[in-house]
């Protein structure tokens, strides 16, 4: 597991940037607190998505100048964000009403650990601590699609992608796609395809990075993102 | 993004035979005349349809229900100034009937759209409509499980629509229409008015967009009660 | 079962009149569709209830004029209504939201029967034909007083209050007051308590007209309306 | 009928100890920072507190939970830039929590307001939240069934509010208010404005006066983000 992946690995702009190639035009998204919401900018040319956040706007602007904000125009995350000509504004209850029953095309979220099996953890480190979970677990068995945005190891070196999920979970069965910084990895019944790699890394070196078995799709494409992100 | 379509038939040209259908409004107000007289047009059958009532005269689901185009009614109050078209068929046993309290027709949609598959309401514990279905007991007091209601198609009427549809409607005229938009696989809808993106302020849209997948314009609206004033009758 | 009540029972608009005087000033009332609709019109000077319809509309104005009417502002009676200062509109599941969350004040209907028990029998004969039940079933469970405005016997003279109803109910124990053409009578432990009478009736001949015990309060009033409704 | 009252004081006056109440917002946007601000002067204590957040520095919910005066949180996140009163106060075991999935807890409430006692979702299943909880399965997935959640008061921030207590409310700041409305047995509401009767279009009204007990007017709401880049305290 000594692989020296500086100079292979994507950065979390990049990983994002991959994510959003997969979002059709005219897809409602959810994107999750932190680093999942970059994939916001990177929309391809003549694609737009419509955005959701589980505090109640759907279709809502980027976000606003600093000095600019209006604190009660904010997203999951409580960041500023704006209106644009088609935002809407609706209560908690019609919000994950959108999420539970099915209407976003996709919801992409971080983890901590993802399955084989597509069981996600990524609301609590299981340490102790105070336990936060806010609408993980509701956007994981709503959206039509629960994609993943991930380094591919943790800082420590382990598998982020694992056989079964030693952390708590956010949900069973949910994830169907994981954007990794070395890979993109779909999980079809209860393994790992892999469909896409960075070009600098031997299949076996990602194998032995991946916990769970990684099955090669017919056709393994290389990873490829504009490097200036 | 534009949810525009250009005609009624379009609108409604892919709902297949057999397919549930939602149909907005209370009586005449809100139903989408055009819309209905449209799916008459366009031939489907073996329809189930859900709405609050089951037609009234001759136009709207009435005259969808005298075409035998309506397998089955799934609705509250299937009685109306001019019933007629729907009792003789249900008595003559041609077409099915599954009566619903009005409160748990609008709860079961909602739920529906909201992806909770069941529910617990006091409405009906100890009549006949609880028949058959579970009844559970919570602090004390006993309740009837009841089930969402999801359908292939919504047809609804709005006032206005922006092209990623966002709707607002017309006084009464809401009622069942943005809770059905939030149950059907495909929503339909008939507006008023289309207006620019941004002609809706963002505090008064009823249904986001989000559940809407067609708007058609509509610019005169007809109205059922007032077609029925003038013994109206479609085709 | 012969008493000729032609003169002393109250009419369909008296007994409205004296439901009216029970409801509490700023009190939110349903008014079932039909003869329950009257007692809008008999509020007491200095109260003023605000009334809810089902299909989504509190707070609504009178009727308009003949010819004024505009068909998508109507009760659930599907009658034509208009907005007045203070309407609100709002889609079905919110309507019953007031209805079935315990919102309403009182909810006022007709009846078929009524047991002792306070069991409510409303929408169906049992008789075959087209069975249609409407809101009725929401509002008997929901309502914090529900209250039945009724002839106190049958066109042929039969009781309307019973020790058990024999139609398909409505509702199970959830009447709490009647108004009848003769008396106001309490649902109270499984039994009817006469509140009120018509002075021309005797308490063994309205006893005779009532099935179920009928138990007197401890004082029984004279059930006096104004003669010119 | 005219639901105002005078004062901030008057309208938390009566909330006992070991009240559970629900306050809006999510986080900044939409909390009635000056009706919590009345609750801490008012003194009441052991209170049950159901907001999505714990609060967030040393004002609103995290200056009540500073006083001492909040046995129990129920709520989806916990977290905020400056958690600090929540977390040592629940690390010391000083305050309760139970922690929802923010749509379940959303959905709870709504069920509370609307006479629902327990429903279905898929949410959680199969997690540590879900425990205990029963399950039932519906064509052919899992679903969780949770409970209503009801309170003895809201406090809540709207807009307008009109005398009947119609409400409108600032665009993200509508998020839990209107559902707490609903769930409560008195509802208390502070308004940036109160208009006159009739000042609230029907079409805009969000939430109707029947859910409203008491409204206070809060001409210049402070917003909790402002307060915390300034680094206030309250009291």
């Amino acid at each position: 597991m000594s692989i020296d992946l500086t100079d292979i690995q994507l950065s979390n702009a990049q990983i994002a940037w991959r994510a959003a190639q997969d979002i059709e035009d005219g897809a409602y998204v959810n994107l999750g607190i932190g680093f999942p919401e970059m994939v916001a900018r990177f929309q391809p040319k003549g694609h737009e998505a419509i955005f959701h956040t589980e505090n109640g706007v759907l279709d809502f602007g980027r976000a606003p100048e600093p000095g600019q904000e209006d604190w009660d125009c904010i997203n999951a995350g409580k960041k500023a964000i704006t209106t644009r000509p088609g935002t809407a504004f609706f209560h908690h209850a019609d919000s994950f009403a959108m999420v539970r029953g099915g209407h976003l095309d996709v919801a992409i979220l971080g983890a901590y650990q993802v399955a084989q099996t597509g069981d996600l953890a990524n609301w609590s480190t299981g340490k102790g601590g105070v336990p936060a979970v806010g609408g993980a677990m509701d956007l994981v068995h709503g959206a039509k699609r629960v994609a993943v945005l991930t380094d591919h190891v943790t800082k420590k070196g382990q598998p982020k992608l694992v056989d079964k999920c030693t952390l708590p979970l956010t949900g069973v069965g949910c994830v169907t796609r994981v954007y990794t910084s070395l890979a993109v990895i779909d999980v079809e019944d209860g393994v790992f395809v892999l469909r896409e790699k960075v070009p600098g890394i031997s299949l076996s070196d990602l194998q032995s990075l991946t916990g769970g078995e990684l099955k090669e799709a017919s056709k393994v494409g290389d990873l490829i993102c504009p490097e200036d992100l | 993004m534009d949810k525009t379509v250009a005609s009624l038939a379009e609108a409604v040209a892919d709902i297949p035979d057999g397919a549930t259908v939602m149909i907005g409004g209370f009586g005449g107000s809100g139903a989408p005349i055009e819309l209905i007289h449209a799916l008459i047009d366009q031939g489907a059958k073996d329809l189930t349809i859900i709405n609050n009532n089951a037609g009234n005269g001759h136009v709207g689901i009435a005259a969808l229900i005298e075409q035998g185009r309506v397998a089955k009614m799934i609705c509250s109050f299937p009685r109306s100034a001019d019933p007629r078209v729907f009792t003789e068929r249900y008595l003559d046993g041609r077409i099915a009937l599954e009566l619903v309290p009005q409160g748990t027709l609008a709860e079961r949609i909602r739920a529906g759209g909201a992806g909770i598959p069941a529910f617990y309401t006091p409405t009906s514990y100890g009549t006949e409509l609880a028949e058959g279905k579970p009844v559970e007991t919570f602090e004390g007091r006993p309740y009837v499980q009841e089930r969402w209601l999801k359908a292939d198609f919504a047809l609804l009427k709005a006032e206005e629509a922006d092209p990623h549809g966002n709707l607002t409607y017309r006084m009464a005229a809401r009622n069942f229409n943005p809770l059905m938009a939030t149950a059907a696989a495909t929503t339909v809808v008939q507006a008023s008015r289309i207006v620019p993106l941004g002609g809706i302020d963002p505090e008064q849209v009823i249904t986001p967009g989000i559940f809407v997948n067609r708007i058609v314009q509509v610019a005169n609206p007809a109205q059922e009660e007032e077609l029925n004033r003038a013994e109206a009758v479609y085709p």
